[in-house]
């Protein structure tokens, strides 16, 4: 019950923040909304048990790759968006519609295909891998199982910086000497 | 709710303990802010406040009483829904991230137990840093819903430093966290108990002389903690964001009575957190010199002859008081420091923390791995 | 199979109809807003809806894979952000614009 | 994890903010337009120049962007450090020990190659 | 350490080393880069030392030691390896690369001490060294397509090192096209073995070789390996590709003895070495094999007669020994082959490095013609020279004697020699001998005649020392394969080289016809004299001062003329293929691609046009509107799903 009630809280919450960071015209405010879902979607993990991972989330999403999005809009000083919203009447119906669409679909999707899931889950029961420690046995696949994609990352993470550097010397578009 | 208990008493007691553990901060401000007061002034050969009641202790009261008769002002320019938000923001990150520090060892009465911290998190470390970073935030709405031009940049400043020394800080914790092999504080503490003991290189090496603090795995680990947990709290040497000369008072400038007491809690809980974690990363927390808690339990039933649940009392209550004689003595240490060191420049303040600090963070992290690595392989 | 009350037992399908929401707003906001800047928190939405399923996933078929996997996603969003706003920040310094629609006339 | 308790905690640390701005307000009293120059920003007593262009350093962005860079890598080696005991006494100490030896290599790289190139130089 | 490891270290070091370099390439800190190669090399050394030593002590027949790091290509059937093997043969090569490529680091330390370049020199020569390990290790021939492949580019990218120079950038290129061309015979050759025995490992090629030889020309075996010596002759610098080499001598001086003289140029001879069992099979291709190493070392000898840059002489000289060394393997002699690629990479290597040291010493001179009398200037380089002479003009008991003379009597005795390729033989020794003395005299004897403004002088302690080091290897290095007939006077030398050799050389099906021990003393002494007359002959005319140019031009009229312009051949390539080439080319264009060809491309172009032009109106450059059509896709690809 508990349970429940959490989950519905956290829903609440993360699709209102998430709906506020496409609506408000005001990017400091979508900014911070964002942050808030980011919030609200590491205490998802929390109820499903990745507690490394909900840290992680508000470590690296709402502690470092937000503040930055902040700190670039208050960079810009954009005060107040002139048009927030693309023009078009019938583009904008397609978007909205197509989106609409999509949602219907996916949820008839994932109402269709957890009932296969649980089908398949009657008959054969899924191997049980210890979840407890969590974070070890994160550790163990990550470091045993997954090693080359975190190496991987390692290196893309120094191409990244590397990358940034240069970027923001330039002194932006592609002739950056004219 | 989850994990707060499974009988209704012990839910009320444990909602009713986390707000008191709440209070208990808020409080300790205005305690501090005197300390700080009086201490910088017999520092500086001064006398500090001294009028109001014995010691000056009634100056908290009257600048309470100042504070609540301040007008409410806002700036014409500024953002108004930000500027509210964010003092009441800069409360949240730093009480919640204390709650999870533990400051005694459980309280078990019956068959109820009750941990002496707000709420207990198996992920200690990460939760703890992940809620203190989002103390940007607050920083930043603070900085922009002024719409002021040094409160914009103080802010800035603050974000960046903050930002800056969060690297080293994290770094220096993986030592801590190899060394314990858990992220758990609790358990962390439960490892410091008793006497320096060293197992490694097929041999067990005990010091007696020595309690069993982490603070003698990882010295510089333990350096490098504190430095960067001064930048964290923007406490001098590092309070460039509030550089008088340069910019007023940084990212408050527009700020006055209650909202600013608001931020200087937020200030002071991310000092109580630092010294909270330095306490249980590197000086055995809760636990008291050369013992362990079920020592102290037995002492305890048998030299006072009480029972197992008036010794378990005891026991919190001397464990408590230890805990808070360690926490006292670093908050100490930092006032000391702000009134002993000059500020850093704002270049030296950057080159310091990604120069020089993280560096050192990144050699102490592979020479903790190693030491680990080849006491498990080699045995003399 | 008992019938289960769908607000008090919360199950895999809870949260993929909530990541799917998630998703789908991250979208419209993709296709609706015109400030880059937006555009680009609207996909880190995205990313943190798909991150939700992944780790429901994890959960209810006892794999750890999951959570790896929103490791992994979470680096590449951090990069991406970090490309992003490092382009978004170079042409702004340059041209004082944030509008997605200028970038139409941007070339080599 | 209590989550319940941190949101309950949360909530009524937001309520009690709430309330002790709304009780300072009562007490004190809202500002009095005085004057224009009352409700102005301070800017050191001289009045107010026109805010224009807000000069602050892309610095301070750069900053921020290495910052996260570096921090997911550290955040890489939380589970390595905190599963490094296990993994030696399960054997696989070697492997893991060198894979991160490798990973800290290219962190120590990008490190380096950041000083060098200066990007981390604020005059 | 298991060997898996070191062949890993073997391979990596040299690799290490060259990103080491690689990237800090602007610095010019001689003395760091120069360490860090040399030590690279120099562990590789040692773990071929290693190597060898394990490979010494193990049973003969079991002396092959592998390692397979990866499945790199699995595609159907076909699988190649990322594997490596040491055996007998590449045992040998791995020692020759690693240590006398760490004796020429060393020295180029000393050398290139005042280019910029320098890190970005010695990144290259840890490449090349790299690669040069794949090739030799690799057990398949696609790897060691790559090595051959990567000592191409290295080789390219060193002769071009001065790339500023116009001429130095166009022999680079040219070293790289002509290559190509063999290296797309490599490639057939590769398809047709593959193609006819279902492997490119190289093992399962040699057991998979036909056991009895193959008479027509058509056979699977010998077309394969007719290619595959074609793919040689361009690596190796044989008759008709043999062109580049001279002009690679644009490189540098250490580069050329590396490269050019004792590591990649033997790429050819070792390849088919490997592959014995498989050119064994194939006669007819072993006839051209031995027709072509018998013509090349006699041509590349005569005009090595009338250059007068001491490293053009040198060059020539080794596309004559490479000659030898293919007439060597063509006649079945592998093992003999073998140790003159080895004598070879010694002395000429010395000899390169002591043209090094004389051109360093005459700050930059390479004209012969203003040298001479350097003996009392530079007294090391001399005296080691002097060693690499006598090695090379087969002055008995040197090494060059043993190797080149077991050559030239295998290539009488074999059952597949026959007495002309003697003679051929034969001539060419009597011409290296002269050569070679004419340059001792115009370079070291006789009379000064340097400029007043240059000074020559020794070189320094770190580039002597290799030179000694070399020069002793010269001297001695013989004594392993010491031929029997000789051994017999010497205190009963076994041949320590054939025996180690024996168990991958497969004998030649043929019966050997009888000789006698007095036909082996009465040839080996006829080319000794010769070699020595000739030599005296050469000392006499260009000490005495008159071996000028023109008088020798004047004795010798249109025959010094056509040998002084190398046969005319770089002219006759230009006459005779790349402009009737171009020409062709363009009256292609002009008729058949103008009027039919692109006809045909513009209808297909412009119904591409309108297909465009069609996309164009969907392409606006609206990233809003192309995540839509992206959204929009998702939607119907759902619907599908759903639906289905």
């Amino acid at each position: 019950m508990t349970d429940a009630i959490l989950f519905w809280f956290l829903a609440l919450v993360t699709v209102c923040a998430g709906l506020s960071v496409i609506l408000m015209s005001n990017p400091i405010y979508s900014a911070l909304s964002l942050a808030m879902t980011m919030v609200g979607v590491s205490a998802l993990f929390v109820t499903l048990g990745a507690y490394f991972i909900a840290g992680v989330q508000l470590i690296v999403y709402a502690g470092a790759v937000m503040v930055l999005f902040v700190m670039v809009l208050m960079l810009f000083d954009l005060k107040h968006e002139i048009q927030a919203f693309t023009r078009g009447k019938i583009t904008g119906a397609i978007k909205i519609a197509s989106v609409g669409i999509l949602a219907g679909l996916v949820v008839g999707a994932i109402t269709l295909g957890t009932k296969a899931i649980e089908a398949a889950k009657a008959t054969e029961a899924v191997a049980g891998k210890t979840y407890d420690n969590n974070t070890m046995s994160l550790a163990q696949n990550l470091f045993l199982q997954n090693v080359f994609g975190f190496e991987a990352l390692g290196v893309l993470l120094l191409v990244i910086a590397v990358g940034t550097v240069a970027l923001s010397r330039s002194r932006g578009g592609t002739h950056a000497r004219d | 709710m989850m994990n707060m208990g499974t009988t209704p008493f012990e839910i009320t007691i444990n909602v009713i303990k986390t707000i008191l553990v709440f209070l208990m901060m808020v409080q300790l401000v205005p305690i501090l802010v005197w300390v700080e007061r009086r201490g910088s002034a017999f520092i500086q050969n001064r006398f500090g406040p001294n009028r109001i009641g014995p010691l000056g202790l009634l100056q908290l009261l009257a600048d309470a009483v100042k504070f609540l008769t301040k007008e409410d002002f806002v700036p014409d320019k500024g953002n108004k829904y930000l500027f509210y938000a964010a003092p009441i923001f800069a409360l949240i990150p730093a009480s919640i991230a204390y709650m999870a520090i533990p400051m005694s060892t459980p309280l078990i009465v019956g068959d109820s137990k009750f941990l002496i911290q707000g709420f207990e998190v198996n992920v200690g470390i990460v939760f703890i840093l992940g809620v203190s970073s989002l103390a940007a935030y607050t920083i930043l709405m603070a900085g922009w819903g002024s719409g002021s031009k040094f409160a914009l940049m103080g802010a800035m400043r603050a974000a960046a430093q903050i930002v800056s020394y969060e690297l080293a800080l994290g770094l220096s914790i993986v030592g801590v966290i190899m060394t314990y092999g858990t992220f758990n504080l609790s358990d962390m503490i439960a490892a410091q108990q008793g006497a320096l003991t060293f197992t490694g290189f097929g041999s067990t090496f005990t010091a007696h002389f020595l309690p069993n603090w982490g603070i003698f795995y990882q010295p510089l680990g333990a350096l490098i903690f504190f430095a960067s947990a001064f930048a964290e709290s923007n406490r001098l040497p590092f309070d460039l964001a509030e550089g008088e000369a340069e910019l007023v008072a940084g990212f408050h400038t527009e700020y006055g009575g209650f909202k600013m007491l608001m931020f200087f809690i937020g200030e002071y809980g991310h000092m109580m957190i630092a010294s909270g974690l330095f306490a249980t990363f590197f000086l055995g927390g809760y636990n008291i010199p050369y013992t362990t808690v079920q020592g102290v339990h037995d002492w305890l039933m048998t030299t006072f002859g009480l029972s197992v649940d008036g010794a378990n009392i005891a026991n919190t209550v001397v464990h408590f008081l230890m805990y808070n004689v360690k926490f006292l003595i670093l908050l100490w240490i930092f006032i000391h420091v702000r009134w002993t060191l000059p500020r850093f420049r704002y270049d030296q303040l950057m080159d310091l923390g990604w120069k020089t600090m993280l560096p050192w963070a990144l050699a102490n992290t592979i020479l903790t791995s190693i030491v680990i690595f080849a006491a498990s392989q080699f045995a003399f | 199979m008992p019938e289960t009350n769908i607000l008090t037992t919360i199950g895999l399908e809870h949260y993929l109809v909530l990541s799917a929401v998630l998703f789908s707003m991250g979208m419209a906001g993709v296709l609706l807003r015109r400030n880059l800047i937006v555009l680009l928190m609207s996909i880190e939405l995205m990313l943190n809806a798909v991150n939700i399923s992944f780790v429901a996933f994890s959960k209810f078929n006892n794999n750890i894979e999951g959570q790896i996997m929103v490791f992994f996603v979470m680096t590449i969003a951090a990069a991406e952000a970090a490309v992003g706003l490092a382009l978004a920040v170079s042409i702004f310094k340059r041209f004082k614009e944030v509008n997605i629609r200028f970038f139409e006339h941007l070339k080599g | 994890m209590p989550l319940g308790g941190i949101i309950f905690i949360t909530l009524f640390i937001g309520v009690f903010g709430v309330i002790l701005i709304y009780l300072a307000r009562w007490t004190g009293g809202r500002a009095k337009r005085t004057s224009a120059a009352k409700m102005e920003i301070y800017e050191c007593g001289i009045p107010e120049q026109e805010k224009k262009d807000t000069k602050i350093s892309v610095k301070f962005y750069l900053t921020a962007i290495l910052f996260i860079l570096f921090d997911i890598e550290i955040i890489f080696m939380y589970p390595w450090a905190v599963g490094f005991r296990e993994f030696i006494h399960s054997g696989a100490g070697p492997f893991v020990f060198g894979s991160m030896i490798i990973f800290l290599a290219i962190f120590i790289f990008g490190l380096w190659w950041e000083i060098k190139s200066k990007a981390l130089e604020w005059d | 350490m298991s060997h898996q490891a070191l062949i890993a270290i073997l391979l990596l070091s040299p690799f290490v080393g060259f990103l080491l370099n690689g990237l800090r390439y602007r610095s010019q800190n001689y003395v760091l880069a120069g360490s860090i190669a040399t030590g690279a090399v120099f562990v590789s050394f040692i773990c071929s030392v290693m190597l060898m030593m394990d490979l010494i002590a193990a049973p003969a027949d079991q002396r092959r030691l592998t390692a397979n790091f990866f499945e790199w290509i699995a595609v159907g059937g076909f699988k190649v390896n990322a594997g490596f093997v040491v055996d007998q043969i590449s045992s040998i090569m791995i020692l020759i690369i690693t240590g006398v490529g760490s004796l020429i680091h060393l020295f180029s330390i000393g050398y290139m001490h005042h280019d910029k370049g320098v890190t970005k020199y010695f990144a290259y020569l840890n490449l090349f060294v790299f690669n040069m390990l794949i090739l030799v290790l690799g057990d398949s021939l696609l790897t060691m397509f790559v090595g051959w492949e990567g000592v191409g580019l290295c080789s390219y990218l060193l002769i071009g090192f001065w790339f500023s120079d116009a001429a130095k950038a166009a022999a680079g290129m040219k070293a790289f096209i002509t290559n190509r061309v063999g290296d797309a015979a490599f490639i057939i050759g590769m398809f047709i073995l593959f193609f006819s025995f279902g492997t490119l490992n190289m093992y399962e090629l040699n057991a998979l070789a036909p056991t009895t030889v193959e008479a027509s020309w058509l056979g699977a075996a010998t077309l394969g390996t007719l290619m595959l010596f074609i793919g040689a002759t361009g690596k190796s610098a044989q008759v008709p590709l043999y062109v580049w080499l001279p002009d690679a001598m644009a490189g540098p001086t250490p580069v050329s003895a590396l490269i050019h003289a004792a590591t990649m140029v033997t790429a050819g001879v070792y390849m088919i070495v490997r592959l014995n069992p498989m050119f064994v099979a194939a006669p007819n291709t072993m006839m051209i094999v031995a027709i072509v190493g018998a013509i090349t070392a006699v041509m590349a000898a005569t005009i090595g007669l009338t250059q007068y840059d001491i490293k053009k002489i040198l060059a020539y000289s080794t596309v004559s020994q490479l000659g030898y060394m293919f007439l060597a393997v063509g006649v079945g002699a592998f093992g003999a082959g073998m140790m003159h690629l080895m004598t070879h990479a010694f002395f000429k290597a010395l000899m390169f490095l002591g043209s090094g040291s004389v051109i360093h010493a005459m700050e930059g001179e390479q004209d012969t013609r203003l040298m001479g009398g350097l003996k009392k200037y530079l007294p090391i380089t001399h005296f080691t020279f002097l060693m690499g002479w006598l090695a090379i003009i087969g002055f008995p008991l040197f090494s060059g004697f043993f190797s080149k003379d077991e050559i030239l009597w295998q290539s009488f005795a074999s059952p597949r020699g026959s007495v002309f390729l003697w003679v051929a033989g034969a001539i060419g020794a009597t011409l290296t001998a002269f050569y070679m003395t004419r340059l001792m005299a115009l370079t070291f004897w006789g009379k000064s005649r340097v400029p007043k403004e240059v000074h020559p002088h020794e070189s320094p302690v770190i580039m002597t020392i290799p030179l000694i080091v070399l020069a002793i290897l010269s001297v001695v290095g013989g004594f392993i394969g010491v031929p029997h007939l000789i051994g017999e006077y010497l205190g009963h030398i076994p041949n320590y080289w054939a025996e180690w050799l024996a168990p991958v050389i497969k004998t030649l099906p043929e019966a050997a016809a009888p000789h006698t021990a007095t036909q082996e003393w009465a040839l080996m002494t006829t080319s000794v004299t010769l070699a020595l007359i000739s030599a005296f002959v050469a000392y006499r005319i260009y000490t005495s001062g008159k071996g000028t140019n023109e008088a020798i031009a004047k004795a010798f009229g249109p025959v010094y003329n056509v040998v002084n312009n190398k046969y005319f051949v770089d002219e006759a390539y230009f006459g005779g293929i790349i402009n009737p080439l171009v020409k062709q080319s363009q009256n292609l264009w002009m008729y058949i691609d103008v009027n039919f060809i692109d006809k045909t491309t513009h209808v297909i172009s412009d119904m591409t046009k309108g297909a465009g032009s069609l996309a164009r109106s969907f392409q606006t450059g609206n990233m809003q509107q192309y995540a839509m059509y992206i959204g929009l896709g998702v939607v119907v690809v759902l619907t599908f799903v759903l639906m289905r």
